[in-house]
């Protein structure tokens, strides 16, 4: 199981730096359900196979396919790909790299800094996370609701395409 | 069942998180943006499935699901935005979204 | 019969109420009726009080009456009281009778003037406020009428008010007499302080009693009244109002400027003279201040050619001789030159009030000429008051009046060579001035046309005026020529009578006729220079330093421009320099600071998302080295 | 009772007349004429209610419990001041209704019910006896005159707007955090916290202490009196302001400052106020010259008149820092005849502007002839504010003068120099205005009745003021007499706070005087 651990770390962390390095969308979504698969396995090994499927279900799922029918729709081209390479120079992200570098040495400093407390991976089972869900947690799920509700009003709210009202003489012959 | 340190997950958390944060700062298609955004959260998730699981307690993954619940949320309003974006400017390119210039 | 005291300050109180209330709808000659007949009742009064006071006089010699208590804060308790004692009813006198007459005067004078009801409004509140002046029992309400009439001449001089150089004049006016009333109300708080009251009896009383001669606070405070007393009776060094005063009608003049107002210092010093006793040095300056100021307002008499300047110029050197009488001790002498100059010199102004509305407002005296044939009663008349100015021997008032001065100046036991020299060379100024006025604008050729001649209301206070200034003279005769001392004894129980050095008693008729021929003298370089030889007068005046002489004289001394370089133009520039006020400046940098560190922080709002996300990132940055610190 | 009826009937008529307004255009004016001649009657009959000469500083008081666990009550008294501040208040706020008949013709209805919050703020300060809310009423009487000024005002109103409000506001802040500092010092020595006025006097402080806590009561005080450096908010304030506000700035906020003065900071902080004293009157003094300089150099009529106010209002702190019966009672004329003349002006400049559409002095000139009504009132009120004697002005500023050159000669002397300064621009107004010669060509109607109906009044009463000022001296006498007690003798300084609640609370104190106004006699 370290093994896997280790493994399946190895994967998410590249396969989450080669998202982020790509220039076309397409191929980084790609990467990203890679990753979240990873990651669903590094659940696994630490005993919450439940939330292993919940990641598979809904990130790799879910989301990444919403936002590949938003790339669908956007109708993008190669040209749009020229443009991540010039806006991706490296004076542009060598600042934010590093200042990323120097937090990222700081939190592996804070979780050093103690001795390491081995524990065993117990799994918590999907019972006692509804337990909890509905026992101590149900206002949160309840506000959870309302938060998903909000989006999908918010979604559709926003995502309608407005009628434009321009007058026909003043309408451009380019638009 | 093995033992694992605990820091060794954390330490995945971070990096996950960092690449997120880097990515979310240097790109500026917003669908990248998004992305990014999302792995945080998926990072910060991981988190919590590693603190759940050294405590033996189901509460780290009762707050994995709250974060997917927003995250799922927040994707759909996000994306939705973002088509109103390139609608009205025509690109993807988030520094073109400046009127709230001071 | 002295309950009626409150009546005679009350009654042109109420005659100018009635006229600014019903002014407008009034006929005019209901508007003469109120103006002159309130004025009028109280000459009547005046002399009915007089009467009996003279007849049987009261205890203490005082009448007092309180109308209310005007107000009390812990002690300090001014009431609404009148105080007729001699000193007052000397001066009520003048003032109504000589008011009555200048008012009967005025209705005649006025006749055409558009503003002829507020006239005898203002003129009317003057009259109130100078008999409450005089009348006052305690000094908050001398300091009332004393500001009123201050107001009313202000009102006054301003008359005209479609000219802007009258307006000019009136402002110069009342602020300059202000300067000479703060000085005043600082010497009322500190004799409150002193002696917890304004009560004019009791600080007199009080003060011989805990003051000794020449004490501190004693002085001060009678530098301080003198300070109010030169500002009102245009006095050294606050005498430039004063001529530019002529500004207002020429019955304003008459009474305000010459008879009545003006001499408001004269009054107070002496209803004061116990504080000046007590400061020796503050009364050797009412002297020498009334001594210079004769001089120099003399000397720009000669040189004026405006006819009312002159007679201005003329005041305050008569003035000046109170002044000089005052401050040597003589008081009833000083107060006997107050009420004969009264008659003179209302005289001389109604005069010239008649000659020159009958030459359709001019003043200029060397467009006049000739009048003597044309206006015989005016002439007759301004002569005889011409003669009693310029003090001729024996026949005149003023000359009993203005000897008496003079002699006591010398041989008073607080007189000086000086003084009288001074007030010698003064008589000597005064007759020419005076007759050069007599002879430039009666004699020689006519170079005016004459509009109408004054009519029977012009003429008869001019008459009744110059039987005064003649006939007056004989109540108080040097004691070797007759020896009348009824003015004096009349005023003793009020002002003290003066000890004179013996040793010169005897030598007086000699310097009696000094005096006389300073004045005839005069008299003859007035005719030779200005009838007998206008040559003459043609080449003294043609001579460089005679010009630049007549010219600094002219603009009286240049009292006019110093002020005016010294007070006027930096207070004007500071003030328009600061109009925008500079404090308010330093707000404003307030503000701006503020928008500038708005401007500041907006740009860190540059809309581009990544540089919020920085932010985030620097601060999370910041905030966990931070806390990893040791 | 009738204390806090004062207060209901001047709020709940706010809000009448600002529904009103709905019904009929014109009602608004008529609901708070009213409301206001209502409170004027009530404040009169109260007047002639009190004996002349009362043993008894505080004729009435009236106390619920508001907040009692932090020892916040609904506290109200009134003394002889107090019911000297209440008559002018509602006489001015009757006159500022008045005067906007004609020229409020926008929001007819709000503007009533801001001019009544005003007043009711106004009312509220003089009355209240709780800190607490003192700071509440100090509030409420700032915001409506914000809009007063903001919305009616004229061309620069909002810049003015902001400059009143910010200046207030910050003040009045110091002052609240003053309040709580007193509460919490006064709490932790006796154990006791309150709000509470009579509580709060005689507390012992540390000079240092009482020197900080009396110097954000001063804060508020000195920039709503205004003294010198703090004064720049009035002429702007007064000069956009729409005629009522101005009257009701000039005669009634400004009064609040003296108010306080003499109210709180002169008995709650007796040896801070000592050592402040000679720069106070330094102030006062600056005040008095400079606002007269300043006023000298205006153009515009409303600033002129607003740049006298902080002349006049430097007499003010002179005399409250001069700490003698003279003086006090000094200032207390001060404040009642300085809102009458200084808001008479205000209202001439108002009838000016309405028949010229300009405050600009150099545009007017040679009125007199067209304007003979006005012109003889404006003289009055002219002669008052330079001083002359017979008006009520000249009693004010020679008392204060008298008292405070008992304090200090040498200010007193240049505050008097301040008097020629006073004729200076006094002057000049008439000058400019009426006199020299007509520029403007067309013909301009004299005063109609209305106006000679708002001026006379005035005129009358500023000459009553100052021929027999007696019955207004003798209502503030006590109450100023208990200003001054801890001056009088100042070893006696009361130090427990019981001595104090038997001095300060009469016999009929809070709860037999529910029954209403005669209980308390």
């Amino acid at each position: 199981m370290e093994l896997t651990f280790f493994i399946a770390a190895a994967i998410a962390i590249l396969a989450t730096i080669m998202v982020v390095t790509q220039y076309n969308l397409i191929h980084a979504l790609l990467y990203l359900v890679v990753s979240f698969l990873a990651i669903s396995v590094v659940f696994f090994t630490l005993g919450a196979p439940f939330m292993a499927a919940l990641e598979i279900i809904i990130y790799a799922g879910a989301i990444v396919v919403l936002i590949i029918f938003v790339i669908m729709m956007l109708n993008l081209t190669t040209e749009d790909i020229q443009h991540e390479k010039e806006w991706l120079q490296p004076r542009i992200w060598i600042g934010p790299a590093v200042l990323s570098f120097i937090l990222l040495v700081e939190l592996v400093y804070i979780f050093t800094i103690d001795t390491p407390a081995n524990y065993r991976s117990t799994p918590v089972e999907a019972k006692a996370v509804g337990m909890s869900l509905f026992g101590p947690y149900v206002l949160g799920v309840q506000l959870s609701g309302m938060l998903l509700m909000a989006g999908i009003v918010g979604a559709y709210h926003l995502g309608r395409q407005k009628k434009k009202v321009i007058h026909r003489f003043l309408e451009r012959t380019d638009a | 069942m093995t033992t694992l340190p605990m820091e060794y997950g954390l330490l995945l958390a971070g990096i996950l998180f960092v690449i997120g944060l880097v990515s979310l700062l240097i790109r500026r298609n917003i669908i990248f943006m998004l992305i990014s955004v999302e792995i945080m959260l998926n990072a910060a998730g991981l988190a919590f499935i590693v603190a759940g699981a050294r405590w033996a307690q189901a509460d780290g993954q009762v707050m994995f699901i709250f974060i997917v619940t927003m995250a799922a949320a927040e994707v759909s309003v996000g994306l939705a935005l973002i088509l109103q974006l390139y609608h009205n400017l025509k690109t993807l390119d988030s520094d073109a979204a400046n009127l709230m210039y001071g | 019969m002295e309950n009626l005291l409150w009546v005679i300050p009350a009654l042109p109180f109420a005659g100018a109420l009635l006229l600014i209330l019903l002014g407008g709808r009034l006929p005019r000659t209901v508007v003469s009726l109120i103006g002159v007949g309130s004025v009028g009742l109280s000459a009547v009064l005046t002399l009915l009080l007089g009467f009996q006071f003279l007849s049987d006089a009261p205890a203490g010699g005082v009448y007092r009456q309180e109308v209310w208590q005007w107000f009390n804060v812990a002690g300090f308790n001014p009431s609404i009281a009148f105080h007729l004692d001699a000193l007052s009813l000397v001066f009520i006198f003048v003032i109504t009778f000589v008011g009555f007459l200048i008012h009967l005067y005025s209705t005649a004078y006025m006749a055409e003037d558009e503003g002829f009801t507020r006239f005898f409004a203002y003129m009317n509140l003057f009259v109130g406020s100078m008999l409450v002046l005089v009348l006052a029992d305690n000094l908050l309400l001398l300091y009332l009428g004393w500001e009123g009439v201050g107001l009313c001449s202000y009102l006054l001089i301003g008359f005209w008010y479609k000219e802007p150089q009258n307006g000019y004049a009136a402002r110069k006016a009342f602020i300059i007499t202000r300067v000479g009333d703060t000085a005043m109300a600082i010497g009322l708080f500190m004799l409150f302080q002193y002696f917890g009251t304004l009560h004019i009896q009791t600080i007199s009383s009080e003060a011989t009693q805990a003051w000794p001669i020449g004490v501190q606070p004693a002085l001060i405070i009678a530098f301080l009244l003198l300070g109010g007393a030169v500002g009102k009776s245009g006095q050294l060094p606050l005498q430039t109002w004063l001529p530019d005063a002529m500004a207002g009608p020429t019955p304003v003049s008459a009474l305000i400027h010459a008879a009545t107002m003006v001499t408001a210092g004269v009054y107070l010093i002496a209803r004061m003279h116990v504080l000046f006793e007590l400061a020796p040095i503050a009364q050797f300056t009412v002297a020498v201040i009334g001594a210079v100021t004769l001089l120099l307002a003399g000397f720009s008499a000669l040189t004026q050619s405006d006819l009312k300047r002159v007679l201005a110029y003329s005041t305050i050197s008569q003035i000046g001789y109170m002044f000089l009488a005052l401050g040597v001790g003589a008081w009833s002498a000083g107060i006997f030159h107050f009420m004969i100059h009264a008659f003179f010199k209302a005289l001389l102004f109604l005069a010239a009030g008649a000659i020159i509305i009958s030459l359709h407002h001019e003043q200029n005296m060397f467009k006049m000429g000739g009048l003597k044939e044309k206006m015989p009663a005016v002439f007759w008349t301004f002569l005889i008051g011409a003669a009693s100015l310029a003090a001729l021997p024996l026949v005149t008032a003023g000359f009993y009046s203005k000897d008496q001065i003079l002699w006591l100046a010398l041989a008073g036991e607080r007189g000086n060579i000086w003084l009288y020299l001074a007030g010698l060379v003064g008589a000597f100024i005064t007759a020419i001035y005076t007759f050069r006025m007599v002879f430039i604008t009666f004699f020689g050729e006519a170079k005016t046309h004459l509009e109408h001649p004054p009519g029977k209301l012009i003429v008869l206070p001019l008459v009744v005026l110059a039987v005064l200034s003649t006939v007056a003279g004989f109540i108080e005769l040097p004691h070797n020529f007759g020896h009348v001392v009824l003015f004096s004894s009349f005023l003793s129980p009020v002002l003290p009578n003066l000890p004179v050095n013996e040793s010169m008693v005897p030598s007086e008729w000699m310097f009696q006729a000094i005096a006389a021929a300073f004045s005839l003298a005069g008299v003859f370089v007035a005719y030779l220079v200005y009838l007998k030889r206008p040559a003459l007068h043609e080449s003294i005046r043609n001579s460089g330093v005679a010009m630049a002489l007549h010219r600094f004289w002219y603009s009286g001394w240049g009292f006019d421009r110093l002020y005016d370089k010294l007070f006027v133009q930096p207070f004007v520039y500071m003030a328009t320099l600061n109009k925008n006020d500079f404090i308010d400046s330093f707000y404003h940098l307030l503000t701006h600071i503020a928008r500038m560190l708005n401007r500041g922080m907006a740009h860190t709002q540059s809309g581009i998302l990544r540089w919020y996300m920085m932010g985030v990132v620097v601060g999370a940055l910041v905030i966990i080295t931070i806390s990893l610190l040791p | 009772m009738i204390l806090a009826w004062l207060l209901v009937l001047l709020l709940v008529g706010g809000i009448l007349a600002w529904v009103s307004d709905r019904v009929h255009p014109q009602l608004p004016r008529w609901v708070a004429l009213s409301v206001t001649l209502a409170c004027l009657l009530m404040t009169l009959f109260l007047w002639l209610e009190t004996p002349a000469h009362t043993a008894n500083t505080w004729l009435m008081r009236y106390e619920v419990p508001w907040i009692p666990q932090w020892g916040v009550s609904f506290s109200l008294a009134l003394d002889g001041l107090s019911l000297l501040m209440l008559a002018l208040t509602f006489f001015i706020g009757l006159v500022s209704i008045l005067i906007s008949w004609k020229e409020i013709q926008t929001k007819v209805g709000f503007f009533h019910f801001n001019i009544l919050w005003v007043l009711a703020g106004i009312t509220g300060v003089f009355l209240t006896m709780d800190l607490f809310l003192f700071y509440f009423f100090w509030e409420v009487m700032l915001i409506p005159m914000y809009f007063l000024i903001g919305i009616w005002g004229h061309e620069n109103r909002t810049y003015a707007a902001y400059k009143f409000f910010i200046f207030t506001q910050a003040s009045g802040l110091l002052m609240l955090l003053s309040i709580l500092g007193l509460y919490f010092v006064h709490g932790t020595a006796t154990g006791t916290y309150s709000f509470n006025y009579f509580d709060l006097l005689g507390t012992n402080f540390p000079l240092g202490v009482e020197k900080w806590l009396m110097a954000g009561f001063l804060a508020a005080f000195l920039v709503k009196l205004p003294v010198v450096p703090f004064h720049s908010w009035l002429p702007d304030a007064h000069s956009q302001a729409p005629t009522a506000g101005s009257v009701i700035l000039a005669g009634l906020l400004l009064k609040t400052g003296a108010y306080g003065l003499l109210r709180f900071v002169v008995p709650l902080f007796p040896e801070a106020a000592q050592v402040f004293a000679p720069w106070a009157m330094l102030l006062g003094v600056i005040g008095i010259l400079y606002g007269a300089i300043l006023a000298f150099a205006q153009t515009d009529l409303k600033r002129l008149i607003a740049y006298t106010s902080v002349s006049h209002m430097g007499f003010v702190v002179l005399g409250v820092f001069a700490f003698n019966q003279w003086a006090y009672q000094g200032v207390v004329m001060q404040m009642i005849t300085h809102g009458l003349s200084t808001g008479a002006l205000f209202i001439l400049a108002g009838f000016l502007y309405e028949r010229l559409h300009t405050r600009d002095i150099r545009q007017m000139g040679g009125f007199w002839p067209t304007l003979p009504k006005m012109g003889v009132i404006a003289m009055v009120f002219v002669m008052a504010s330079l001083g002359l004697p017979g008006l009520g002005n000249f009693i004010a500023e020679f008392l204060t003068l008298v008292g405070s050159w008992r304090a200090s000669p040498v200010f007193t002397v240049f505050a008097t120099i301040g008097l020629v300064a006073a004729t200076v621009y006094s002057l000049r107004i008439m000058q400019k205005v009426f006199l020299g010669q007509h520029h403007t060509t067309h013909r301009m109607q004299d005063l109609s009745p209305r106006e000679l109906g708002i001026a006379v009044p005035l005129v009358v009463l500023i000459l009553w003021l100052g021929l027999n000022p007696q019955p207004v001296l003798d209502l503030a006498r006590g109450s100023l007499e208990t200003q001054l007690e801890a001056y009088a003798q100042p070893s006696l300084k009361i130090t427990s706070p019981n001595s104090v609640t038997l001095i300060a609370h009469p016999q009929d104190s809070v709860h037999t005087l529910k029954g209403g106004s005669h209980a308390l006699k």
